[in-house]
């Protein structure tokens, strides 16, 4: 893997310590609500400039943004490696990546207008996919409130998150060692890819 | 636990605010944005459900995903550059030699 | 002996290698003896060498209720080998004059060699599975040899005209094959309760068999194929589109004839498609300005014949119709092309007239074929033709006599086609023709099918040794009665329609040229390759359709899959 | 996570990296190359019952196999940039490692790795041919591909969010909402694999705008791992959402065949073909337990056939190829080969396309009942008419001078021999499917 699990993740302020309060008071009393509330707020505002900023070096660096605010959250979310990996994969490479191409193309990578009803019927198309996400995931919402109130659910493991826990995950033959080396193969389907778009398009 | 209901709504709202990008969006470059919005969205599900269930696997598929993403970003952008190779600036509809 | 029978089909591979290799130098020729030995071997089975028999290789298909390869001779089977290889011998022969010098004359015979192997394996076919194989295969080959020559115009359209009806029988018989209660498939024991037990039970084998058996026979709606096959080569309208392979319908029917008389409706069905196409076709045949179309509607009537017959609940009579209609159509097509290729391709009813005097001998074979047809007493057509409708006045009087007036329409199409050809005068631009010499492989192969029309009948009169044979497969009654009420009328209509038609000839200067229908099968093909065109230009290569058209797909199916 | 074939992966990725090292020497000697992908394929069908589970040797052997008929086109493959046979020959053994990987994955995060590494390695396949239409076609893919991609894993984690696990659930395990949502999601993915409608757009254009030898191995390779993935996956939803999947295989079979039926240039006609074809594996899968069986059939032996036909195509050019033209194209002996294909494709007896339908339609009967089947039947039969439209045209061939010739035909042949095996024993493959 690419990211050197040098140095802890920031430790999350644990909200399960003490003993259980009944659901009610939980639902209250999660110290995180607030910053995960507004990390929320800023991850969605900046995919939603994404989607609309007209050129693309502005939806680059609302695309950054977006990263930035998904690995608040990740920390936030008591997963400080993902967090970290966030940042150093999507906002250190990947964006920038991004960023470098839309500056290589030839006008900024400008963009045609799109006309009204494609932009109407995109909107509906993302409210129906919006819908029929809601159809599956609307009454975990609603349950989840009461599902992970309990004793059973809400105990947040003090050791979630830490590098050795991911790592027993990632390096146990029995657990996710078969993905993670599985992935080799992508990555070299990826950098044969790349060396050869870069050959093609070299020749005439 | 209100925070794992804001977190669940968010990355559904993320999920279709990406497809609707996608849906919009003329310049390959920004579709294939769009689309790193909509793979966030499953990620952050993944770290969601790792909180829930309080099991590190999620976090650990995370990061598998991420080295996905990175994989298809780079083939991603090596495919829209052969596009605007010849085209510019590249309205994804209009190379229409495949068709009917 | 009936081993070697039911591995008859393999009889025709050397001579398709022989013949497609090259290795022969005269194509046709190495296929000849091949079907030869099929047909003395059968014709030794019939006379009393042969015992029934079935080969049986298990777990062939095992996905199938019944996936064995199994192979049954019987009489029947053994019956329709005999009318298959006498005409398919006749058909080879004349072939090697007629298609002398054709640039494609290989390929012609390898269709040829495979369209009797296909035959042979359908009639020998002891389970569904096996009979999907030779049934699917004569209507491949069909096409395949409609289409053959595709530079002619409309060659092409023709051949897909025969594909498209063949499909709807296939997939008939497809279903049948699948739908049936696991274990069930063959043919003889299909009216058994055990297989008659599933979905839709015996009446939904019935339609099935039906519609599969109506699509290869050109009955009812499924008519259109056959006139528009003509564009094929003339020997092959004699052998496949008058013979064999259409008959294939009838022979399924008589095959499971048990099943259908499971469903009263399905034999009246049977009964009133038979004589409503009889009728039809005999209308249509009155109508056509084309000497070979004339002959493919009388095929079509003479067929609704055969499925009145299976309606009447007497299939010995169907296929003894079978038999001798095999005979005179055959003997009436190979008739029609040695005039077709005296006149050098031409096939219009209007370039024709005035041969008599040209191709004597020709025009007797056509003669004896007509009179087969209609019935002139003692030819073979006089007694199948009464057998049916014989059995008709037992069971459905009404539709009998209707088949009775069909004689009359029979007997004026048949003429009128008879005399516009040989007598008549000649079109004007006829006064000049040069008529080709016919070669002695044109005429040689009429001798034995016109002794066939005439003398066929007798197999049963008064013997009754045909039905005898055949009781154990279809149930036939073995009385045949030299002259009914019934028979005098149809052989009086018959024999007025003949000379109406002729007298009628020779008061009209020239016969009345019909013009061709617009077929609704040229709109509906037209209309599928609109709808076709139009779903396939929802395919308009545009990215953001495509992702549209994606992310509704994954929102429905998410919809369908939560609340289904 | 038992079930993955290792040593067959192993050996494909050891295969392409080994063209990839050595890809200066190989580029001209054409031969070399395909004969050193075939060493790595035939290793890796050999390796396949080491650690072989679910899905079993048989899945991976008839990826081996789809492999080493187009590592045998690999030098008439039509190249925009001839030096890049070798990666082209490497991203082939990728992508059959990404199907082996999709088709046999111990868990759900494996097949989605394996599905990605397929479709990214399919796309790049394509791009590197020659002519104007690819890069149009492969990043129409790539998006269709990526967004598929989202939906795999937005599912991935839904079902881990519900259950804690990221294994394919038990059957029959209780289903709340959202792991069904997960699973529907997921399944999904797959589909666009299948190239189902309404996710068929990407393949389709892929489909007919990729040379053929590249075509073909991404069309039998996609189709194989998506079914297999698939029939893991389906059945866990429950019988509603196996019928959703039938019907989805209906609306597919029907949609394909209207499409193909207008069209009159081969290559696109063999794409909405595949649609069509897709859409009967669907309502195998749809069918249940007993449908199972009947896809795996199905697609073997579609694939084997659509091999035959793309084989015969190889080397025709980049260019639309009318039907008229075929004949003069292909030269005698594809174009017997590509008759024999296509009659196959048709459902004519005994080729093992017809064998395949008549597995298919008895389970979807008992399944989805008389309705959608007869029209499933009659969408069947009905691609005879547009299968066998070109037919008359390259018999016609038959007057054409020509000699059987083994060099450049290897791939004809290899693809020509499968598809005899499985005329004359169709029992044989099912015996192994269903022991």
């Amino acid at each position: 893997m690419k990211h050197e699990p040098g140095r802890l993740p920031p430790r999350r302020l644990d909200s399960a310590q003490g003993p259980v309060p009944s659901a009610p008071s939980r639902l209250l009393m999660d110290p995180l609500l607030g910053p995960i509330v507004a990390a929320c707020v800023v991850a969605l505002a900046s995919a939603l400039l994404v989607v609309l900023a007209q050129g693309a070096i502005r939806a680059v660096v609302a695309l950054l943004a977006h990263s930035l605010s998904i690995a608040a959250l990740y920390a936030l979310l008591a997963a400080g490696l993902v967090a970290v990996g966030q940042l150093l994969i999507y906002s250190g490479a990947i964006v920038v990546v991004f960023l470098f191409v839309v500056a290589l193309l030839p006008p900024g990578g400008r963009e045609l207008h799109s006309q009204p009803r494609r932009v109407v019927t995109g909107i509906a198309v993302g409210a129906a996919l919006l819908a029929a996400l809601y159809t599956g995931l609307g009454p975990t919402i609603s349950a989840q409130a009461q599902l992970l109130a309990g004793p059973a659910g809400s105990a947040v493991p003090s050791g979630l998150g830490s590098v050795a826990g991911i790592g027993h995950e990632l390096f146990d033959a029995d657990k996710l060692l078969v993905p993670f080396e599985l992935t080799a193969p992508l990555l070299l389907v990826a950098i044969i890819g790349s060396v050869a778009l870069w050959r093609r398009q070299g020749t005439p | 636990m209100t925070a794992n209901i804001v977190v669940l709504a968010t990355s559904a709202i993320l999920f279709s605010t990406g497809a609707t990008g996608v849906m919009l969006r003329r310049n390959p470059v920004a579709m294939l944005m769009c689309i790193e919005i909509m793979l966030n969205a499953g990620n952050l599900v993944l770290v969601l459900g790792s909180r829930a269930r309080g099991n590190d696997a999620g976090q650990a598929i995370a990061l598998i995903v991420l080295v996905i993403a990175a994989a298809e970003a780079v083939v991603g952008l090596g495919l829209a550059l052969v596009l605007f190779h010849r085209r510019e600036p590249v309205d994804v509809d209009e190379p229409r030699a495949v068709q009917g | 002996m009936s081993q070697v029978l039911a591995w008859g089909f393999l009889l025709v591979i050397p001579g398709l290698l022989l013949g497609s290799t090259g290795a022969v130098k005269r194509p046709g020729l190495a296929s000849i003896p091949g079907v030869a030995v099929l047909l003395s071997i059968s014709i030794a089975w019939l006379a009393g060498a042969g015992q029934p028999a079935t080969v049986e290789l298990d777990n062939w298909l095992p996905f199938l209720p019944d996936g064995r390869f199994l192979l049954r001779v019987d009489a029947l089977s053994a019956f329709m080998l005999a009318v298959l290889g006498l005409v398919a011998i006749c058909v080879y022969v004349y072939s090697l004059g007629y298609m002398e010098g054709d640039p494609g004359i290989r390929r012609f015979f390898a269709f040829l060699d495979v369209f009797v192997g296909a035959m042979a394996l359908l009639v020998v076919a002891g389970n569904l599975a096996v009979l999907l194989i030779g049934w699917t295969g004569v209507g491949m080959t069909s096409y395949f040899l409609i289409s053959f020559w595709r530079e002619k115009p409309r060659t092409l359209n023709a051949g897909l005209q025969a594909i498209a009806a063949n499909a709807v029988g296939d997939a008939a018989l497809i279903l049948t094959a699948v739908v049936v209660p696991s274990g069930c498939g063959d043919l003889t024991t299909l009216q058994t309760p055990s297989c008659t037990a599933g979905i839709g039970g015996a009446a939904l084998l019935a339609a099935l068999l039906i519609v599969a058996a109506s699509a290869k026979s050109a009955q009812g709606p499924l008519y259109f194929w056959l006139p528009s096959a003509m564009a094929g080569p003339t020997p092959i309208s004699a052998l496949i589109h008058a013979a064999t392979m259409v008959a294939a319908g009838v022979y399924l029917l008589a095959r499971t004839q048990l099943v259908l008389s499971l469903s009263p409706i399905a034999l009246s069905a049977v009964a009133a498609l038979g004589v409503a196409t009889a009728l039809f076709g005999a209308v249509m045949a009155l109508r056509q300005s084309n000497l070979k179309k004339g002959l493919a509607y009388s095929t079509v009537s003479q067929l609704g014949y055969m499925f009145a017959a299976i309606g009447f609940s007497a299939p010995f009579a169907a296929i003894f119709h079978l038999g001798s209609q095999a005979m005179f159509k055959a003997l009436l097509f190979l008739s029609a092309g040695a005039v077709i290729h005296a006149l050098g391709g031409k096939e219009e009813l209007s370039d024709m007239g005035d041969l008599a005097r040209h191709m004597p001998g020709v025009r007797l074979a056509f003669l004896v074929g007509a009179c087969s047809l209609f019935g002139f007493p003692l030819t073979a057509g006089y007694f199948s033709k009464d057998a049916i409708v014989d059995a008709g006045l037992e069971r459905f009087p009404a539709l009998a006599w209707l088949l009775v007036i069909g004689v009359l329409l029979s007997g004026w199409y048949i003429g009128r086609l008879f005399f516009a050809t040989f007598h008549g005068k000649a079109s004007q631009a006829a006064g000049e023709r040069q008529l080709h010499p016919i070669s002695r492989l044109l005429t040689w192969p009429l001798v034995p099918l016109a002794a066939g029309s005439v003398l066929f009948g007798y197999v049963n009169f008064p013997s009754g040794w045909l039905a005898r044979l055949l009781v154990p497969t279809t149930s036939a009654s073995t009385s045949q009665p030299f002259i009914t009420g019934a028979g005098v009328v149809a052989l009086a209509l018959g024999l007025i329609g003949f000379a109406g038609a002729g007298w009628w000839e020779q008061r009209q200067a020239r016969s009345v040229a019909a013009l061709p229908r617009p077929s609704w099968t040229d709109w509906a093909g037209a209309a599928s390759v609109k709808l076709s065109t139009s779903v396939a230009a929802i395919q308009n290569g545009r990215t953001g359709r495509y992702v549209l058209a994606t992310v509704l797909g994954l929102a429905v199916i998410l919809v369908a899959g939560l609340k289904g | 996570m038992a079930g993955l074939p290792y040593v067959s992966i192993a050996c494909l990725v050891a295969g392409a990296l080994l063209v990839l090292a050595l890809a200066g020497p190989l580029t001209q000697r054409r031969w070399a190359l395909a004969g050193m992908g075939l060493l790595s394929a035939i290793a890796a069908a050999a390796g396949a019952r080491i650690g072989a589970g679910l899905g079993g040797p048989l899945a991976v052997y008839a990826i081996c196999a789809f492999l080493v008929v187009t590592l045998l086109l690999t030098p008439s493959l039509e190249l925009q940039y001839a030096q890049q046979r070798p990666e082209s020959a490497a991203l082939l053994l990728l992508a059959g490692a990404g199907t082996i990987i999709m088709a046999t994955g111990g868990d759900l995060l494996q097949m989605t790795i394996g599905m990605e590494t397929l479709s990214l390695s399919s796309a790049l396949l394509v791009v590197l041919g020659r002519g104007e239409a690819v890069a149009e076609a492969a990043f129409k893919y790539f998006v269709l591909a990526a967004v598929s991609l989202t939906a795999l894993i937005y599912g991935l984690g839904l079902i881990y969010f519900s259950t804690g696990s990221i294994g394919l659930p038990p059957p029959g395990s209780a289903m709340s909402l959202s792991l069904l949502a997960g699973i529907v999601l997921m399944s999904a993915g797959f589909a666009f694999e299948l190239a189902l409608v309404p996710l068929h757009w990407g393949a389709l254009d892929l489909y007919s705008a990729g040379s053929p030898a590249a075509a073909g191995a991404v069309m039998a390779l996609s189709k194989l791992g998506a079914v297999v993935a698939l029939i893991r996956l389906v059945p866990i939803a429950g019988s509603s959402y196996l019928f959703v999947i039938g019907m989805l295989g209906l609306l597919t079979a029907i949609w394909g065949t209207l499409a193909a039926l207008g069209q009159r240039e081969i290559r696109r006609l063999l794409a909405y073909s595949a649609i069509a074809h897709a859409g009967f594996l669907a309502m195998a899968i749809g069918s249940g337990a007993a449908g199972a069986s009947a896809a795996v059939f199905y697609v073997i032996a579609y694939g084997a056939t659509a091999m035959l036909v793309f084989a015969a195509l190889a080397g025709a050019g980049p260019d639309a190829i009318s039907f008229a033209e075929l004949p003069a194209k292909l030269g005698l002996q594809r174009s017997l080969a590509l008759c024999i294909g296509l009659m196959s494709l048709a459902g004519i007896p005994p080729l093992p396309g017809f064998w395949a339908k008549l597995a298919l339609f008895g389970s979807t009967w008992q399944a989805l009942g008389p309705v959608p089947t007869i029209l499933g039947v009659a969408a069947a039969v009905a691609a005879a008419v547009y299968y066998l439209y070109p037919v008359p045209d390259l018999w016609s061939t038959l007057r054409l001078p020509g000699k059987l010739r083994l060099h450049g035909n290897a791939g004809v042949l290899a693809a020509g021999a499968a598809t005899l095996l499985l005329t004359i024993v169709p029992g044989y493959l099912w015996a192994l499917i269903r022991p």
